[in-house]
């Protein structure tokens, strides 16, 4: 057991704080929600010179032979500034999706110019009415003389609106909520057929739902078996809410740093409002949630790889109920503590409650992973 | 030991359902039918129709253009008022300075003010709090020296709300500064038209330009808008915090978002069952609905001792402090219940259901329930101190 | 609305009160827990005597004609020095049974002695495997000449060792779970077939588990409708239900004054505890919670006989849960605040801790009353 | 980054567990199967069966006695032991008085008292509670005064647990009384046999005899007695806090009790359903467990770094805090679970299940946990000042 990071982690850690130091603080967010894109081609184009969005991939798809354990690294540093570049929906999704089923054609097509900060993609599988259950997809492909044709309706699609490919997730097969009978395919958002309606979010990083009417794909976007990926659509889920876990801790972290120092400044009634201990006491209760928050972060994205998919849900629930539990209180927390100022749309700590809402709820919620966690197999299994 | 309510106030009950259901404009209707909020032209639109009713004003005294009910009715009226999702009306000029000019105020003041606020024809806003005050609000430093029979205001007020569409504002400011903090406070009515006052929005996490920053800059108020004796302003503000206690608890409000949550949750559904079928969100729903039961049963008692006209007991106390606390975590649910749709944030109608489309500002905005008109950590000093009588050395 | 005392209320809260401190403090209850029966008959006679076993009956049962909101103002009295002599389940249960079903010869017999201080009665429903449904009865009365024949057995019978009867709830038709087939009748336990076995409980308020096999009763033993007592069961259980928020109500108040006292008198690091914010807020928070159980308590007892049983239901499952919510926070944070001398035995505030768990367990916890409650027709009703 | 365990540490793992099934007597076995609570007598009899295994003190180096295990071999050992239901050691020879001896005691002490607490043959109990000092313990009133080659103590000490069984009881006492309370205090090793020394045992909350009051009256101990030099008593008692915290969080206790909880909701059922297929009892367990889970990832980082050589890391100091936090909550869910059978108390066996019947001792005697070894208040109050570094004044 070694939880130290390597020599090569470390320099990535302090390369990120840098960049997110210089190129994008916490005040840059305020920018960008006037931008309809909500993020630049500029700054993910750097980021993706730096080499950032190669580091979860093996070498064989053009990465850097790392893991999501360094990508975890990297989120936890962006969420510390409310970065809001796509790097979920581009390497914890699509771009995982690529990489893990992707041929080589459609990794060097696909996958290769966003690891260089080209492109960006997105992974369209939720739907309305699923509630977070990633097999819960009732859009069709329906096989065609050279490929398939999709028809459905996606929600909230990360980075849907500014994707330059979706990775499309439907059913050949099968009922609504089978893990078998569903694809994933890669559609070009600008094809016929397809229609983007930019939603804008309460952190400004926007979403897209997505109307696919008999959009086209040939067989060579076709990714993996038509009818098989399941397991591999549960896994890209479980990235992604790792993913937003090590986020989580970032921004957590930021509020709690946030916090102190205000507590530390302000005066009130002749003293430093640090001193009074109400106060002193829920920071100390922030401060339990956020390094809680950053361990199970970090046992999510290990246990992401493990061979035992339950394994992997079990760690990756408990990390989710940790982030909406733990990242809720200290975002209240947080505004609470900072007072009149703190609802105040000018100050920072808001941006840090709306997104810590936000990673709390995607790929679900506080009740989904208490169900799916007490619903895994090991749940009982040595109770007998 | 009764908690029924007499046939009459029933009645009283089913009269004032039935008149808000047929005065509110349909405009309004439709917003309340989906729990929209409010910008000021609407509430001032129905403050109008309140005040051509008679009931604008209900804990008024009859002379001065109240109805004339009693603690209970006014209760009732509130709380029905709440639960119809009507727009809440402006409480700065109807619930703070018009009683204060009526208990304090000259007759000059009275005649000149409060029909108008009855009226809806000037509205007022509050400039009470400071940048640097914060909680500790007599430490408060806007200035008021007399010049003649004027004085002359310098200061910045902040959470002035609604200052930039309001006619006047009442000040709270510092006539004397050689005193203790409390002891040197005037209060004032002042007119936004004066020259050097300036009004400027600011957004709320919630995104609504509900709130002002307002400066004072040599601003000349004629002594006859002071309101009572000079430097008593602090006991007025006092007196002021003391009135219709038994409203604070906002129990109509919640009772409302809890049926808001209900309702989300019927037409949200997982795997085509609804969420108000779900074990796990029905239970929380739940939870939240008796936690405000309990409330209501703590409203309920300090309304039955003010309608017999008993000062509040202890359980009075506790209605801002768990009323809010409730607010937020109605919203904290409604969010939960709505689950992705409550990523979206001021989208074209459409792209989330009607009535879920002002729930995330709400959520945001709502977290300054626990902080304005006395946090909740100033609160429960207050109970260790003056309830529980806990050492403060 | 009017919560105020009448005169005749206020005299009857100071009696009670004047009474606990001279007669039952409590500290009796430590040398009532060496006493196998748990309480006296003396005691119990002398509170016969002042005639608050009546209080809750009408006149035409030999009571006051009064209701059990009388009976809440005594057990709130009641609850705040732990007196442990069996006012619930003589009163609240098997009296009540009794006045609401007997006829005026049952009444005669079994009540009256009851109400003079003579005689104490226990309702023996609950069943292992039950979890507070009553009517989760699987307890026989099987028809014979003369009457009936019961045969199963009862757990956790409040009073159920020291009871002169018991009114036995036993199925005369239908399953398990049915509210139908369920009848009430009136059990000597010293009766041939009846075997009954103390069971010492935390609070030293000890029951039983009474063992019926084959326990003959007459036909002048059967209380009400042989087959349809099971609307009446429910009711009393949810009588016993208020009642142990009224009790609770008071223990909450006097744990909560225990502990103010000892935060202003307690001295550490040169000053007194209750100086501390932190510590002064978690007893407000106190505060809040007992107030609340105040007054939810008050609302159970009142709504007790409305002539909508779910506005009951409603009512007395709102209280229990602020009960066992409330109660169950105070007890935690009395124990806690007092430091090391809360977790000895010989410090009074530990009796309250006990109690506050046994009450809040009591006719259903806090998972039950949450299901129950969101069970109910009304909680949907206006939702459409 | 690497949270798996060597094949080595996994092949330790296993022999651990594999020793505890064979080594336990069965008496002690039938009674950790079900999860009893042991006296005195039970615990000193498994302390026996590890000290001829040389596996009792595993923290202590070689030359003492010690296996030579590392952090991480020491946290799988005492996990496994945890996890097995066996007697919990008493902790005030092996892991208190033992360590600080051999850091700060002549070699006289070493050589008189080390052997004897590995071989369970001298039991020890703690002098450092005072009814009158409680969390503020450096305000202590014992008192030493040195008397030639001895010292007369005079005092009480309170929370001495098992001192109606100890042989020795080590004792801080104030040696100069005019200096900063924390600055007077030495650290004597006191036979329990003196005269003047009378243990009365009281009962806790849980019907427990664990703990003593224990008198000193004009008690003479011998100078050679006190450890280390005179004065620096507190210091040495705060190096021993500091000792092993990475086994403060109990992780292997709480992982016990939730299989507990679990066993009991498998046994208990409504209307012939189990309460572990209860969806609501299930998400309850679920929640504690989770909550668990993000300790134990807490409690492994803080081992991994201790086990690499580096300094507590600030998630070490929550361990204490949120281990004892869920410690608690599983015995209210445990007494949650049993509903009916929470209230029995001390019955024959058969009353209630076997596994049911210790529950509601702990239930009431683990509020403890939040309070000694420095209160959860006291915890927050270290955190808040040392490393969030708010301020004091």
């Amino acid at each position: 057991m070694n939880f130290d990071l390597t020599e090569d982690q470390q320099l990535l850690v302090k390369t990120v704080q840098k960049f997110c130091k210089t190129e994008s603080p916490v005040e840059r967010v305020r920018k960008m929600r006037d931008v309809e894109r909500g993020w630049t081609p500029e700054t993910w184009a750097k980021i993706g010179e730096l080499g950032w969005l190669m580091v979860a991939f093996p070498e064989d798809a053009g990465g850097l032979g790392g893991s999501m354990v360094d990508a975890g690294l990297i989120l936890e540093q962006l969420g510390k500034s409310l970065v809001p570049e796509p790097y979920i929906a581009s390497v914890a999704l699509g771009g995982m999706a690529i990489a893990k089923a992707g041929s080589p054609e459609q990794i060097e097509q696909f996958l290769a110019p966003m690891l260089a900060g080209e492109t960006s993609l997105a992974l369209a599988y939720s739907e309305s009415g699923a509630r977070f259950n990633p097999h819960c997809i009732a859009t069709k492909a329906e096989k065609t003389a050279d490929g398939y044709s999709i028809t459905g309706d996606k929600t909230f699609v990360l980075n849907g609106h500014a994707a330059d490919r979706l990775v499309v997730a439907a059913r050949t097969s099968g009922e609504v909520g089978d893990e078998k009978g569903i694809g994933l395919f890669i559609v070009d958002p600008a094809a016929s057929g397809v229609t983007v309606q930019r939603v804008t979010c309460m952190d400004s990083q926007n979403v897209a739902n997505i109307r696919f009417e008999g959009a086209k794909v040939s067989g060579g976007q076709v990714l993996g078996e038509p009818d098989g990926a399941g397991p591999l659509l549960d896994y890209l889920v479980d990235c992604g809410a790792a993913a937003t876990c090590a986020e989580g801790a970032g921004a957590m972290q930021a509020a709690l740093a946030m916090t102190r120092e205000y507590l530390v400044e302000r005066e009130q009634f002749g003293t430093k409002i640090g001193t009074f201990q109400a106060l002193q006491h829920r920071c100390v209760d922030m401060f339990v949630e956020t390094e809680l928050a950053k361990g199970t972060a970090l046992m999510a994205m290990i246990k992401l790889d493990d061979p035992d998919p339950n394994e992997r849900r079990r760690a990756v629930s408990a990390a989710k109920w940790q982030l909406a539990k733990g990242g809720g209180y200290v975002g209240r927390q947080a505004t609470q503590l900072h007072g009149g100022i703190g609802v105040t749309d000018e100050h920072d700590i808001g941006l840090y409650f709306k997104r810590l809402h936000i990673l709390g709820t995607l790929f679900g919620d506080e009740e989904y992973h208490v169900r799916r966690y007490m619903n895994l197999p090991g749940f009982v299994s040595n109770v007998a | 030991m009764d908690m029924s309510f007499t046939p009459e106030q029933i009645a009283f009950r089913q009269e004032v359902r039935e008149w808000i259901q047929s005065a509110m404009p349909k405009d309004l209707r439709a917003k309340a039918d989906v729990d929209g909020n409010f910008d000021n032209a609407e509430v001032m639109q129905w403050h109008k129709v309140l005040a051509k009713k008679g009931w604008v004003a209900p804990h008024w005294p009859e002379q001065f253009g109240g109805p004339g009910w009693d603690a209970t009715k006014r209760f009732i009226f509130s709380e029905e008022i709440e639960l119809s999702g009507a727009p809440a009306l402006s409480p700065f000029g109807l619930a703070m300075v018009g009683p204060l000019i009526m208990q304090f105020g000259s007759d000059w003041q009275k005649e000149r003010f409060l029909p108008k606020i009855l009226a809806g024809e000037e509205v007022w806003c509050q400039g009470y709090s400071e940048p640097n005050a914060g909680s500790d609000l007599a430490s408060l430093a806007t200035s008021a020296t007399q010049d003649g029979d004027h004085y002359i205001l310098n200061g910045q007020k902040t959470w002035t709300t609604y200052a930039q569409y309001a006619d006047w504002i009442f000040v709270l400011a510092r006539t004397n500064p050689d005193v203790k903090k409390q002891a040197g406070i005037s209060f004032f009515l002042v007119d936004m038209k004066s020259d050097g006052v300036t009004a400027k929005p600011f957004l709320t996490t919630g995104n609504t330009p509900a709130f002002c920053e307002t400066w004072f800059e040599n601003v000349r108020v004629p002594a006859k808008q002071l309101v009572g004796e000079p430097n008593m302003g602090w006991t007025y503000a006092k007196a002021l915090l003391g009135h219709e206690r038994t409203l604070v608890a906002a129990v109509g409000i919640s009772t409302r978002a809890i049926l808001r949550i209900k309702r989300i949750a019927a037409e949200t559904s997982e795997a085509g069952r609804s969420l108000l079928d779900h074990p796990g969100f029905r239970a929380k729903i739940a939870r939240l609905e008796m936690k405000l039961e309990s409330l209501r049963m703590a409203n309920y008692r300090a309304l039955a001792s003010a309608q017999l006209g008993h000062a509040p007991g202890p359980e009075a106390s506790i209605l801002k402090l768990r009323g809010t606390e409730i607010q937020q975590e109605c919203f904290d649910l409604m969010m939960e219940v709505m689950g992705e749709n409550s990523l979206a944030w001021f989208n074209e109608p459409g792209v989330i259901p009607p009535r879920q489309q002002w729930v995330a500002s709400t959520f945001n905005y709502v977290r300054a329930a626990s902080i304005y008109a006395g946090s909740n950590e100033i609160q429960k000093n207050i109970i260790a101190k003056l309830i529980l009588g806990l050492p403060t050395k």
